[in-house]
């Protein structure tokens, strides 16, 4: 089925010269430490925690409402650090899923309610679904697709996911539309 | 996307007869075929380990038994393991009164030990002494079993060897043996042999020292009772292992969670794929294992011209409802497309083929596997009836090429047509009349047909000849919902 | 010839062995002591998102389907190796019906192109891991219970038993008796079953287990609260009483007018057996299948046997017989698997298991069909088809 | 409601959060923003060098069979509580150094000794104990025992107190060390 269109209040958004539209209900801390590289939307609700580490995306990703995107921390002889976080192009993050990943590759999907444990390693196309929980230090290959809790492989992807994730975060940016009317 | 998340709305036809969404087809450029998984042929292409993302050659790969020598999964919850360091402080030794140690010896160690972030085990946990070495050390098992399997490996194969040789010498008298239970000892002329061995039957004089030597299995009389335990003790279920934890390690197999032990992680393949019938390649991915390029990668999706769902009218029996399609073209050429019932899909004519050398028939002769068996076998009759019926318009339809470059923000043209919605760049809004009959039960998933006809242009080798456009055809079925009262 | 034949051994690819079993599929190499995976006889389906069970068909279609994924999931995701010209050992059941044999070689030949097949009964294939000459296979598998009697290297055919009193049949009293402890219909899962029966049940010995099916379990049996997975919504625990501890494995035992418990049918196959090899058969027996790994289970049998020989209508017939058990060099689930592998391995090094027409091994080719051999006739040899069972030299044949 | 809040010094408390009723928050204790806290049942005593996360909601919930004057829900020292977890007052008392993972779920009858792990996405509602060491994790809540106690997150609590006060608007402590020593709680012994 065709992508319906999503109509957000526009006053609500704030949308910034590259694309980017970021809800004002979010909590974004340490905004001068998260870097959103164009055409990303960020929805009610979901927290970036720029002040513990860097949190860079790329083009076209969704954060969906009641996401927390966190950077990770790591335990060190001589003290703790949290790790930058990295976001690819064309990455879905559904809503209340809480990604404490180390690295998120491009073209990845992650569905709602999912966990991603700290220093987790998404590669470039796969797939977490709805639900799932994937626990620390999980390293999750290209065209993998991770269900369950704790998540474990179920089964591939088709080899067209980068076009597949292209397109649809791209028509995601396009239907998401302000009302028009109030 | 909308693939991964939704149910399959719409199938194509595969040429084997098989129902997939068109992410799941690929499409051989050579047999200008829709193909699938079920009917093409997967081969091993590399191995790697899906955790530290390292390569191994196939050779290492079959000495390891498929696992990586750096990574390893719980054997408590299967989640990779990670590897933890801690300081210890070198242990006093009893005798050091003279306090003459060395230096270095106080300064404390970095000692390493495996532990899961998901259920928590560590190495600790079933008494595995820490390693000095982040990466390997660990302390490896072998099989309780291995000795016996061995000797009975020898054994078999001295008789089998020496059952071989008899034949020969047999066949050379002209002359022979035949014991009691002939029919059924010569199926397993294994069996015979041993048969032959036990019954003190002169056999052959070159029985080897593997024969000799080797003792059956004695069977006594005692069986191991039950442990009083199961009567009378606390039972701790945190201590038995589950079925999964045991039958992840088959050689082992422990019941008791003390003896569990790291398991190296199993290898991960990269697969390629490959048309049965001209044997070419359909994928083949890049070694890397990071990759997500394909040296070769014919996917319908990219051949194919694809058909989503914008949104229809619900369906009721006996009425004709609105439908909404989108077509795309994802080729690089412009392409035309008609609809039509797949009824009308012309049979595939023989196809004249280009004469063939000898070496290629003779390879064909030779090749038992290229038959027509393998199809008649595989081959499944679609179920192509529906209840519902669309009204197809007698149009064709020329759709642009894709261009990566244009983006989204063109807008829609909006043709006058009453047929075409919009249309935008590669891909146009079609609306479409669906015609249910009053037979049609409510609540029944309500489905309908459609047939493609393209021209697709074939731009790819043989590369001396100029591209040629061929007119394929593709039959799909769509998925309206369930039928409404 | 000797300097070919050393060629052969060089690039013959090794061979892979393949024990699907009702619940667990065992897969791994010829010559190797330990299958690689024992993983559950299922594979994800993408359309219903569910496991599916190879074992639930109603086509021969489905099944075919099943099959294809099965193996597609185990050359691919645990043995990694090309199927492609590489031979295949099946151990079986005698009893496997032949829709499934056939379209499992179907499977094999023509979808995954395996280079040949050799069929190897559990039976005998048990009895090879121990090199003993007469050999009582007692198997108890998910759902059947099958004893075969193995002289010489010969299955007796007639004398084979089989009877419902796998794993099932215990999970169905497991759940049978926790239902009547909570007083409700748990609905337990076949999982969960399998849990509570691994982690807590056991089998008590036969004094014991006559005392309390009358007077109830002694109460030094301690109840746990619910195994691992065993949880009801939210986390709490399915109590699992001393009864069902101790008791879930009586239906093996329990003795009716049709003589079709356990140890009977272990004794009938004695008795069908010819009689100079029935003393050999009692002090021979061996059992093995997932369901022997149940702690207590082989004494219980062991009792039970020498109880039941002092009564009739054995006591006539059977009742000088000393019964005597071996242990398999291997963990009960694989012992069968393990003789596929043992025998894989022996008969590669002699020639070719699948290299039928002729040759060296032919009295292999029996059991072993190559590729092209299945190409010309696609018909496997069965033991119940006279067409496989006559001796070469039978006047049948000359009649045609 | 009573909105009394009082906050040890040490203690890092972000204004974006909802803290309701009578509650103590423990020198040490890092209350990240977006948590909930809610004493409508009872005071909810919280000790040093606990971890709240974003959206962690901790409630004390009111009951029909309320003691008078109320019971306290006393968090001992160390807890963990991560992202999105939930916990319902579990019989009034909380061990040390348990670790309440991401969007874990935590209801009312259930007993938690020290060093648990409720695994992410775990959700316990039946009434049931936990003992010491607790590890649950999964869809099928599968639990071992762990070797020993979760360790402990001082060198987070540490960073964070140091981070927080530069990127966020924070409570300040409002109860000095005099106070302390005469409300004198029990659970917080370090």
């Amino acid at each position: 089925m065709e992508l319906q269109d999503t109509y957000y209040n526009k006053a609500e958004y704030v949308e910034t010269a590259s694309g980017n539209k970021v809800s004002r209900q979010t909590v974004l801390c340490g905004s001068q430490n998260i870097v959103l590289h164009g055409k990303v939307i960020v929805q009610s609700d979901a927290i970036i925690r720029g002040d513990l580490a860097n949190v860079k995306t790329g083009r076209f990703c969704i954060i969906s409402k009641g996401s927390v995107i966190r950077p990770p921390f790591k335990k060190f002889s001589k003290g703790v650090a949290f790790f930058p976080l990295q976001m690819g192009d064309h990455v879905f993050v559904g809503e209340n899923t809480v990604v404490n990943a180390a690295v998120v590759g491009s073209y990845v999907y992650i569905g709602k309610n999912v966990v991603i444990g700290r220093r987790c390693v998404l590669k470039d196309c796969c797939m977490i679904e709805d639900n799932s929980v994937l626990p620390a230090e999980t390293v999750v290959p290209s065209f993998a697709r991770y269900s369950g809790s704790p998540a474990r492989l179920i089964t591939t992807l088709p080899e067209a996911m980068p076009d597949l994730m292209t397109e649809f975060t791209k028509s995601y940016y396009q239907h998401f539309l302000p009302t028009t009317v109030n | 996307m909308a693939y991964l998340t939704q149910p399959d709305y719409v199938k194509y036809v595969c040429s084997c007869g098989q129902l997939k969404p068109i992410t799941n087809l690929y499409f051989c450029r050579h047999c200008l075929q829709i193909r699938c998984a079920f009917c093409i042929c997967h081969e091993v292409d590399s191995h790697y380990c899906a955790n530290c993302l390292e390569n191994m050659p196939s050779s290492e790969a079959r000495l390891k038994k498929n696992r990586c020598s750096s990574c390893f999964d719980c054997p408590s919850c299967f989640h990779t393991l990670s590897t933890r360091a801690t300081l210890a402080q070198p242990r006093q030794s009893t005798e050091q009164g003279s306090g003459d140690t060395k230096v270095e010896n106080k300064q404390p160690k970095k000692m390493y030990y495996l532990s899961c972030f998901n259920c928590r085990w560590t190495s600790r946990d079933v008494g595995i002494p820490d390693q000095p070495v982040a990466s390997g050390g660990w302390p490896e098992r072998a099989n309780p079993y291995a000795t016996r399997v061995n000797q009975l490996l020898d054994y078999y194969k001295a008789i089998a060897q020496q059952e071989k040789q008899e034949k020969l010498d047999r066949e050379r008298k002209k002359f022979a043996i035949r014991g009691k239970y002939i029919t059924l000892t010569d199926k397993t002329g294994l069996t015979g042999a041993m048969a032959r061995n036990i019954a003190g039957l002169p056999s052959s004089e070159s029985s080897s020292s593997a024969i000799a030597s080797f003792t059956p299995s004695q069977a006594s009389e005692e069986v191991e009772e039950l442990p009083e335990e199961f009567y009378t003790k606390e039972l701790n279920l945190n201590q038995i292992t589950s079925m999964p934890q045991r039958l992840a390690s088959p050689e082992w197999q422990p019941t008791h969670v003390s003896r569990l032990h790291p398991i190296a992680k199993l290898l991960s393949v990269k697969r390629s794929q490959r048309c049965r019938v001209c044997d070419h390649n359909l994928t083949k991915p890049e070694y890397n294992p990071g990759s997500i390029k394909f040296k070769i990668e014919l996917l319908a999706f990219y051949h194919v011209p694809e058909v989503k769902i914008i949104s229809y009218e619900p369906i009721k029996p006996g009425c004709t409802s609105a439908l909404l399609l989108k077509l795309t073209n994802p080729t690089g050429h412009e392409m035309q497309i008609r609809l039509m019932q797949p009824e009308d899909i012309p049979e595939p004519e023989e196809r004249v083929d280009e004469p063939k050398s000898i070496e290629k028939s003779l390879e064909k002769s030779l090749n038992l596997e290229k038959d027509t068996s393998w199809y008649e076998t595989v081959k499944r009759k679609p179920i192509l009836l529906t209840e519902c019926r669309i009204t197809i318009p007698d149009v064709t339809l020329t759709l642009a090429q894709r261009d990566d470059a244009a983006e989204y923000d063109d807008d829609a043209t909006h043709d006058a047509n009453d047929i075409i919605l919009w249309r935008k760049s590669n891909k146009l809004a079609l609306r479409l009349q669906v015609v249910t009959s009053g037979e049609a039960q409510a609540g029944a998933a309500a489905g309908a047909v459609l047939a493609l006809q393209y021209r697709y242009r074939n731009a790819v080798p043989p590369a001396a000849q100029p591209p040629r456009d061929h007119t394929l055809h593709a039959a799909l079925r769509l998925h309206l919902g369930p039928v409404c009262g | 010839m000797a300097l070919y034949e050393g060629i052969a051994l060089i690039q013959e690819k090794q061979a892979v062995v393949l024990d699907l079993g009702t619940d667990y599929t065992k897969f791994g190499f010829t010559g190797e002591a330990a299958p690689r995976c024992i993983i559950r006889s299922e594979y994800w389906c993408p359309s219903t998102r569910k496991y599916k069970r190879v074992y639930d068909y109603t086509t021969p279609e489905e099944l075919y389907d099943n099959l294809v994924h099965m193996l597609h999931l185990l050359y691919f995701r645990h043995v990694l190796v090309n199927p492609k010209e590489r031979k295949v050992v099946i151990v079986e059941s005698l009893l496997t019906p032949t829709l499934f044999r056939e379209t499992l070689a179907k499977v094999l030949f023509i979808h995954y192109e395996v280079s040949g097949v050799m069929w190897v009964d559990s039976g005998r294939a048990s009895a090879l891991t121990l090199g003993a000459p007469v050999v009582l296979v007692v198997s108890l598998g998910a759902r059947d219970a099958e004893i075969t009697a193995v002289v010489h290297g010969c299955p007796v055919i007639q004398a084979i038993q089989s009877q419902p009193l796998g794993a099932r049949a215990i999970h169905d009293e497991l759940a049978r008796i926790l239902d009547e402890d909570n007083g409700t219909e748990l609905h337990l899962s076949e999982d969960v079953l399998e849990d509570i029966k691994v982690r807590a049940c056991f089998v008590p010995s036969r004094e014991k287990a006559v005392e309390w099916l009358e007077r109830g379990v002694a109460s030094e049996v301690r109840e746990v609260r619910g195994a691992g997975g065993a949880r009801e919504g939210g986390g709490a625990r399915v109590p699992v009483s001393r009864r069902a501890r101790a008791l879930a494995a009586e239906p093996l035992f329990a003795r009716d007018n049709e003589l079709a418990s356990l140890p009977d049918i272990v004794l009938q196959c004695i008795l069908q057996c010819p009689i100079d090899a029935r003393r050999a058969l009692a002090e021979n027996v061996l059992v093995v299948g997932g369901g022997a790994a149940l702690p207590g289970l082989k004494a219980r049998l062991a009792h039970e046997l020498r109880h039941l020989v002092t009564l009739p209508p054995y006591r006539e017939r059977l009742g000088q017989l000393q019964f005597k058990f071996h242990s398999a060099p291997a963990h009960d689930n694989s012992v069968a698997w393990l003789g596929g592998a043992l025998c894989g391995a022996a008969c590669g090094a002699g020639g070719g298991a699948g290299a039928a027409g002729g040759g060296a091994w032919a009295g292999e080719a029996a059991r072993g069909l190559a590729r092209d051999a299945y190409a010309r006739a696609p018909r496997l040899r069965d033991w119940p088809s006279l067409l496989h069972n006559t001796p070469p030299h039978h006047p049948h044949w000359a009649l045609q | 409601m009573s909105h009394n809040i009082k906050i040890l010094p040490g203690a890092t408390v972000c204004e974006d959060c909802t803290l309701e009723g009578d509650i103590t928050i423990g020198g040490g204790t890092v209350i990240h923003p977006r948590v909930t806290i809610i004493a409508e049942g009872g005071p909810i005593i919280i000790a040093e060098y606990c971890l709240f996360e974003e959206y962690s909601t901790i409630i004390h919930k009111k009951s029909d069979k309320q003691e008078n004057p109320p019971k306290p829900l006393f968090i001992g020292a160390h807890n963990v509580f991560e992202v999105g977890c939930k916990l319902e007052s579990p019989c009034g008392h909380i061990g040390e150094s348990n670790v309440f993972e991401c969007r874990s779920f935590v209801g009312v009858d259930v007993k938690i000794g020290s060093g648990c792990v409720i695994g992410a996405a775990c959700s316990l509602n039946a009434p049931q104990t936990l003992a010491d060491n607790t590890v649950i994790w999964g869809s099928e809540h599968h639990n071992r025992e762990a070797l020993e106690k979760q360790p402990s997150q001082m060198l987070q609590l540490d960073f964070l107190s140091k981070v927080m006060p530069n990127y966020h608007r924070l409570r300040k402590p409002n109860v000095h060390k005099r106070q302390t020593s005469r409300q004198s709680q029990e659970p917080i012994k370090a």
